[in-house]
C-alpha cells in the first residue's frame, strides 16, 4: 500500500478513499442503527482497514499508520461519516496509539502497537469514576506502588465497550498528597484479564450497553505498564487530542439527522407545509453554517495552524442542533411519535425515536456543554473568575 | 415542587391526592414501566385491579352505573399525582374516555355491564377511535366490520373495545368483545415500554344490540369524552413535569463536582428555575382548563382544554429533556429512572394531539368565533 | 362617592369601574404612545380620579383611598390597562402613600397624603445610584446629621420622571460603618426645590425622557423628613410593594402588544401564512398560559393569602414574552422593520417599532431578570449557596 | 473579537481593515449616526468624500470606469470593520449595487459620466429597485414614468438615481437626475436615524440616451448587484455583532454588582459565550459566502450569499438584544451607543430580504435544484 495520500490533492485523496469504501465496507455494515458496536460485529471492516493499511490515519508510517495531515485526516474522517461506515472500537488506535507514540518507551511501543492494528487487542479508556465525570481532576482510584507492581483500587464508570476490549488504559492517582489535585495521577495499561478486575455492562436510555462500570479490586499491574512519568499523567492524558478536538464538533451527524428528516417529511408530505418549511429552513441553516464554522477550524490546521480552545464552539453547536433536528422529527411525526421503534417512510424505516434518544449523549460525553462554555468565557473571552 | 391548586373547600382533593402518593409508594411507578416494557404488555393487571378497587378506574363514572361519581377536579389531582410517581396504567388513555363514552350513552344492558365491569377493573374497556379506515356492512345477523383503528392503549389487556366509528348510517359507538371472531391486535412498543396497538376488522360481525349511542357525527360522539381525556392527559403530564423537577432538584443538591453540589453553580440554578417556571406554567392551564371544563363545554372549555394538554406536554417533554441532562451520564442510562419521566412525557404529550397541532387548533377555534 | 366598592361582586366592581372610565377618562389620552406621561400631560384625568375618590385604590378611606381588597385591586388595574387609560405619575400614589401610612408621623401623613391627592405634590423615587442598580444595597448617597438637618451629598439615577416632580422620596446611607450593607440606610423625604439639587434629563432608547440623573450636593434636609427610624430604611423600602409585586408581572403589557401584533397581521393577511400561525399560535398561547399564571397567584389574594418569592416568576414571563411578540411584530414587518415610525395597518398606525424597543426596559428595571432567577433558586427552590 | 478570517496572501486585506480602523477614528460611527437623526440625512457629505478619497465609493468598479477594481473579499474586509465601529454610510446598500449595475451595463458616455462620479465622491449614484409600481410610458422626447420605488437608501443626498424598472419593452436600467422635474423624494426616518426615502414619478419624462442597459427581466439586471449587495451587507451586520459583543464583553468585565464584575457571574459568562458563539458563526457563514462567490454566481454562491446574509442578520440583532440587556440601565439610554448598534442591526438586517425570508428563499432554491 505504498500510495503517499499526503501527496494528493484533496479531491484525489477524497475520490481515493471514497471509492476504496464502497469496495470494501461491507454493505450490512453500513448506516448501522448501533453507535458502538463491539469489535465482533465489525471485524471484518476493521481487517479490511488494516490490511490495506488504512486502519490508523495518524500514526507515522514507521509504527504502521497512514501519517496524514490534519487536512488529509479531515477528509478520511468526513467520507467515513458521509459513507456510513460503522464506528470501530477505536481508543486503541485514536487513544493509545498516539500516546505511546509519544510517551512509551520503546518496548511499549514495539509490544502494543502491532497488536492494536491487528485486532489482538481492543483497548477502552478508564478515565470517568462515579465522583469524577465532568470534574475529571477529582479522581481517587488509587495505585501503590509494591516492588515490581502497582497495586491498583478503585472504580471507573462510563467506560466505553470495556465489556468487549482486553485492555484498558487507565487513570491512576499515585500521589494523594499532591496540592494541586491535576498532580500527582499516572497512567497504566492494565489488563483486563486480570485477577481482581470486574465489569458491568450499562445500559443506556436507546437500550443499548455502550459503556461499563469497571471495579478495580487488588489489581497488579507490571510497573513497566506506566506511561511517560509517574505523577505527570494528567499532562499525558489531556496531551493525547489535539487536533482531532475538531472532530467533536464535526457536522457529520447533524448532516446525518437532517437527512433522515428530509425523508421523513417528504414521505409525509410535510414540505407542503410552510410552518414546517419554516422550522426546517432555521434547521437545514444551522447545519449549513455549522458546516462553514467547521471549515474555518480546518482551515487552521490546514495552514499548518494549532486548534485554541475556541474550537469548542464546534462541540456546543453540533450538539445542540443534532437535538434540535431530532425534536422536529417528533414533532412531525405527530401520534406516532409515541412508539420506541422506527417509522416507514415509503420504503425505507427512520429511526426517529432512537435518533432523539441517541442526542441526548453528546452533549453530555466528552465534557458536558455547560463545561465548555466556563472554558470558552476564560480562554476566548477572558472573563474573570 | 409546583402543583395544580383547585379549590378543595372540603378537603376531598387533598386526601385524594394522599392516596394516590400511598397508592405510589406500594406500585412503584418506574418498575411498573420497566416490567410492562419486558413483557410487551400494555396494563399491569395486579397494579390494575388496585386502582379499580380504590375507585378510579370508574372514577368519572355516575353512581348509578356504580361509578365514585366524582369529577373533573378529583381526576385532575389523581392524574397529576400518578404522573407525578410515574405510575404508568393508563386510566387517561383508556378510562377517562371510556367512562364519558358510556356516561353519555343511552341507557341498556350492554352499558350497564360494560360501566360495571370498568368500575369494578372486572372487565378493561378500551375505547378505539382514532385513524379510522372502518366500512360498516350489514348482514342478516347485524354488522360487519372491515378495516383498521390506530393507536389504542390498554388493547393487548382488553376485554371489551368501545368502538367510535362512522358508516353510511352516521355515527356510533359499537362494543367489540376483544376476543370476537375477525378482529386482531397489532402491537408495538410505545416509548415508555407499553405496548400501543392497531385494531384490525376483517369481517368481524357485530351483533346490533352492541350499538350503544348513534349521533350525526363522530365528532359529536367524542366531543365530551375527548376533552375530558386530554384534560386528564394534561394532569398527568403537569404531574410527569413536577416529578422529573423534583426529582432533578433533589440530583442536583446531592451531587458534587468541582467541590460544590452542582445546584450551586449559577446556570445551573437558573435552568432549574426555567425548569420549575415552565412546571408552574403547566400547573396554572390546568387548573384553568379545570375550572372551565366544570362550568361547562363550550368555547371557553374548549380553548383551556387545548391550552393546558398542550403546555403541560411541552413542559413535561422539555423538562425531561432538560433533567436528563442534568443528570449527566448516569441520565442517558437506562438505570436512571429520570429516563422514564422523559419517555413517558413524549408518549403521552403525543397522545391524543401534540402540543404543535393543540396551538394550531386553538388558534383556528378562537379565530372562527 | 360613598359605594362600598368592596361589597360590590367582582363583576359588578368591573362593570362599575369600566362605565366610569368610559364616561371620564378623555379619549384622546387613551392608548397613549407615551408610556410615562409628565402630570401635566395627563392632570385631567389625575383630578377626574382625585375627585371620584378613585385615585388611590389601596389606600384606607380615612385617608382618602378606597380600601380595596387585593381582589378588587387586581380588577381595578386590569380594566385600567384594558381600557388603555394612561399611566399617571403614580409614585405619590403607589409608594410615598403607603408607606408614609405604615411609617409616617402624624404630622408627615397630614401634611403629604392631602397634597398628593390634590396633584400639588408629584412624587418621585430615588433608589437606584450609578453603581447600585440590581445591587441597591451597595447605594452610597450619604446624609450626615448636622443640628435639625441632614446634610445630603450624592447621586441618584434612573429616578423616574424627577423633572416632573417636586419631591423625591430617597434612600441615603446614613451609617457607613454598618457591617450588613443592608444596614445604615434611611428613607428621607426630599423637597427637589432645594439648593444644591440638580436634575438631568436621560434620553432613552425610544427618544422620550422617562427618566433622570438627580445630583445631590450639600442638600439639606430637615430632620423631620426622615420616615421611620433611623437606619432602618431598608426594611422601610422593601416593605412597601406587598401584593402590588402582582402587577409586575400582570399579562397587561403582552396582550396589549398580542392585539397590535394581531391587528398588523390581519391588515398584512399574514394569518394566511402557516408558517406565520405557528409562530403566532405559540405566542397567543403564552399570554394565554400567563394570563392563567397571573389568576393562580391573584388566587392566593383573593383567598386572603400573601405573595411569596415566587410570584416573581410572573415578571420573567411576562417580559420576555412582550419582548418576544414585539420581536414577531417586526418579522411581519418584512422590510418595513426598518423604519423608526409606525406602520400603516389598514386605517391604523402600529407601532411595531416603538413596542420593540420599549420592550427592552420592563426585563432590566425593577430587578433585571438574572436577578429574579437568583431569588427563585434560592427562594423557591433552596439551591444552595 | 470575532473576524472574517480570508486568505490574505499578499497582506492586502489585514492593509485594508487597518486604514478603516484608522477612518472609523476620524468619522467617529455612533456621533454620525447621530447627526443623521438630527438632521433627517442619509448620508454625511465630509465623511462620503473622505471615503471616496480612500477609494471606497468605487472599490468594486472596474479600473477602466475609475473605479479602485478591488473584489469581494476586499469589500467584506471593509464592510465588516465599518459595521464594527458603526460607521454607518451606505457603502453596502448604495456602492455596491452601483457599481455592479454600472459594471455589468455595457459601455455608454452616461455610464462613463456616473461611474467616474461614484468613484470621485462627486456624484452619489443611488439605486432604487424595490416594490415598484412604475409604468413606462413613450413621447416624442422619449420615456414617462409614472409610479414609485420605495426603500432607497442615500435618496436624500443623491445626485443621480440608478432605476431598475420593467415596462411592456421588457427590463432596463435608467439613469434620472435627482433633479429632474416629475421626481420627488418622501422620506421617513429609519430605526437607526438615516432617512430611507421613497421615490414618486409623476409624467417624469427620461431622454432615452439614459438608458444604460436592457434585459429580459428585472431579475437578469439585479443578480449580480442584489448578490454583491447582500454579501457585503452580511459582512456590516457581521461587524456590527463582533463589534456589539467587544464592546459588552468589555462593559461586563467593568461593571461591579455585588462586589464582583458581572462578568464573572456564571450566568452572565454563558450568555456572553453564546453571543460570542452567534458572531462566529456570523463570521463563518460570511467566509464562506466570498469564497464561494469570487469563484463564480452560481448555485453555490447563491446559497451561501443567502446563509450569510440571514446569519449576519440574525447575529447581529439578537447580540444587539442581548448586549443591550447586559448593559443594564444603560443600555436603555440613548447616549450609550449599544443601543445604536441594535438598532443599525435592525435596519441592514431588514434591508434586502430579512433572515426569515431569505432562509425560505435558500431552501426552496436547494430543493428545487
Amino acid at each position: 500500500m505504498a500510495e503517499d495520500c499526503n501527496a494528493l490533492s484533496d479531491e484525489a485523496f477524497r475520490r481515493l478513499f471514497r471509492d476504496w469504501v464502497q469496495a470494501n465496507c461491507p454493505p450490512h455494515l453500513r448506516n448501522m442503527r448501533k453507535q458502538r458496536p463491539l469489535f465482533g460485529e465489525v471485524a471484518d471492516w476493521y481487517r479490511a482497514l488494516a490490511q490495506k493499511g488504512w486502519l490508523a490515519p495518524t500514526w507515522p508510517k514507521e509504527h504502521g499508520g497512514m501519517g496524514l495531515t490534519p487536512a488529509k485526516h479531515i477528509i478520511y474522517v468526513e467520507e467515513w461519516g458521509r459513507l456510513g461506515c460503522p464506528r470501530i472500537p477505536d481508543h486503541g488506535i485514536g487513544l493509545v496509539g498516539p500516546l505511546l507514540i509519544q510517551y512509551g518507551t520503546p518496548e511499549q511501543k514495539a509490544h502494543y502497537l502491532p497488536r492494536i492494528l491487528s485486532g489482538e487487542d481492543v483497548w477502552c479508556q478508564g478515565y470517568s469514576e462515579p465522583n469524577a465525570g465532568s470534574d475529571l481532576a477529582s479522581l481517587r482510584t488509587a495505585a501503590v506502588r509494591e516492588g515490581d507492581v502497582f497495586i491498583v483500587n478503585g472504580q471507573k464508570i462510563w467506560t466505553t465497550l470495556a465489556h468487549g476490549a482486553n485492555w484498558m488504559f487507565v487513570l491512576v492517582r499515585t500521589d494523594r498528597t499532591a496540592k494541586v489535585r491535576q498532580n500527582g495521577i499516572s497512567v497504566l495499561l492494565l489488563d483486563l484479564k486480570s485477577p481482581g478486575v470486574r465489569i458491568r455492562p450499562i445500559a443506556n436510555l436507546r437500550g443499548e450497553t455502550d459503556f461499563c462500570e469497571v471495579f478495580l479490586d487488588d489489581v497488579r499491574v507490571p510497573a513497566e505498564n506506566l506511561v511517560g512519568e509517574l505523577d505527570r499523567g494528567w499532562t499525558v492524558a489531556k496531551s493525547v487530542l489535539g487536533h482531532e478536538r475538531i472532530f467533536l464538533g464535526a457536522p457529520t451527524r447533524p448532516e446525518y439527522a437532517l437527512g433522515r428528516l428530509e425523508r421523513l417529511a417528504e414521505a409525509r408530505g410535510a414540505f407542503a407545509d410552510r410552518a414546517f418549511v419554516s422550522r426546517y429552513a432555521r434547521l437545514r441553516l444551522d447545519v449549513y453554517d455549522l458546516a462553514s464554522a467547521f471549515e474555518r477550524f480546518a482551515n487552521v490546521l490546514r495552514r499548518g495552524g494549532e486548534l485554541g480552545a475556541d474550537v469548542s464552539m464546534l462541540k456546543i453547536l453540533a450538539t445542540e442542533l443534532y437535538q434540535r433536528i431530532t425534536e422536529e422529527m417528533l414533532t412531525i411525526a405527530g401520534e406516532e411519535a409515541r412508539f420506541a421503534d422506527d417509522l416507514e417512510a415509503g420504503n425505507e424505516q427512520i429511526d426517529a425515536m432512537n435518533l432523539f434518544l441517541d442526542s441526548r449523549a453528546p452533549a453530555i460525553f466528552g465534557g458536558a456543554n455547560e463545561i465548555q462554555k466556563n472554558i470558552l468565557a476564560k480562554a476566548v473571552l477572558g472573563l474573570p473568575g | 415542587m409546583p402543583r395544580a391548586i383547585i379549590d378543595d373547600a372540603d378537603g376531598t382533593l387533598a386526601l385524594l391526592r394522599q392516596s394516590a402518593t400511598q397508592f405510589a409508594a406500594r406500585h412503584d411507578g418506574p418498575s411498573g414501566l420497566r416490567s410492562k416494557r419486558a413483557q410487551e404488555s400494555d396494563i399491569d393487571r395486579q397494579t390494575w385491579t388496585a386502582m379499580a378497587e380504590a375507585g378510579w378506574t370508574g372514577l368519572l363514572l355516575p353512581e348509578s352505573l356504580g361509578g365514585a361519581g366524582l369529577g373533573l377536579g378529583e381526576q385532575a389531582v389523581l392524574s397529576e399525582a400518578l404522573g407525578y410517581a410515574l405510575v404508568a396504567e393508563p386510566l387517561a388513555l383508556v378510562c377517562v374516555p371510556a367512562a364519558i363514552l358510556l356516561a353519555n350513552a343511552p341507557p341498556s344492558p350492554e352499558r350497564t355491564r360494560l360501566a360495571a365491569g370498568l368500575a369494578s377493573g372486572d372487565r378493561v374497556v378500551v375505547p378505539a377511535w382514532q385513524d379510522p379506515t372502518i366500512t360498516i356492512g350489514r348482514d342478516a345477523a347485524g354488522l360487519v366490520l372491515n378495516g383498521d383503528l390506530r393507536f389504542v392503549d390498554g388493547a393487548r389487556s382488553a376485554t371489551d373495545f368501545l368502538l367510535v366509528v362512522a358508516g353510511v348510517e352516521g355515527a356510533m359507538l359499537l362494543s367489540v368483545p376483544a376476543d370476537q371472531p375477525g378482529l386482531s391486535v397489532l402491537s408495538r412498543p410505545g416509548v415508555d415500554g407499553a405496548a400501543i396497538s392497531s385494531l384490525s376488522f376483517s369481517a368481524c360481525r357485530v351483533a346490533t344490540d352492541r350499538v350503544l349511542d348513534r349521533r350525526d357525527s363522530r365528532e359529536m360522539l367524542l366531543r365530551g369524552p375527548l376533552l375530558q381525556a386530554r384534560l386528564a392527559l394534561a394532569a398527568e403530564l403537569a404531574g410527569i413535569a413536577c416529578g422529573a423537577l423534583d426529582r432533578t432538584v433533589d440530583y442536583s443538591k446531592t451531587r458534587v463536582q468541582f467541590g460544590k453540589p452542582i445546584a450551586s453553580f449559577q446556570a445551573i440554578q437558573h435552568r432549574l428555575v426555567e425548569m420549575w417556571m415552565d412546571a408552574e406554567l403547566a400547573c396554572a392551564a390546568l387548573v384553568r382548563a379545570v375550572e372551565r371544563l366544570s362550568a361547562g363545554d363550550g368555547q371557553e372549555a374548549h380553548l383551556a382544554v387545548l391550552a393546558a394538554k398542550a403546555r403541560a406536554g411541552d413542559a413535561a417533554v422539555s423538562i425531561g429533556r432538560r433533567a436528563v441532562h442534568l443528570h449527566g451520564a448516569m441520565g442517558y442510562t437506562d438505570e436512571c429512572a429520570i429516563g422514564l419521566y422523559l419517555k413517558r412525557a413524549l408518549n403521552l404529550s403525543a397522545a391524543f394531539g401534540q402540543p404543535e397541532s393543540l396551538r394550531l387548533e386553538f388558534v383556528a377555534r378562537e379565530r372562527a368565533a
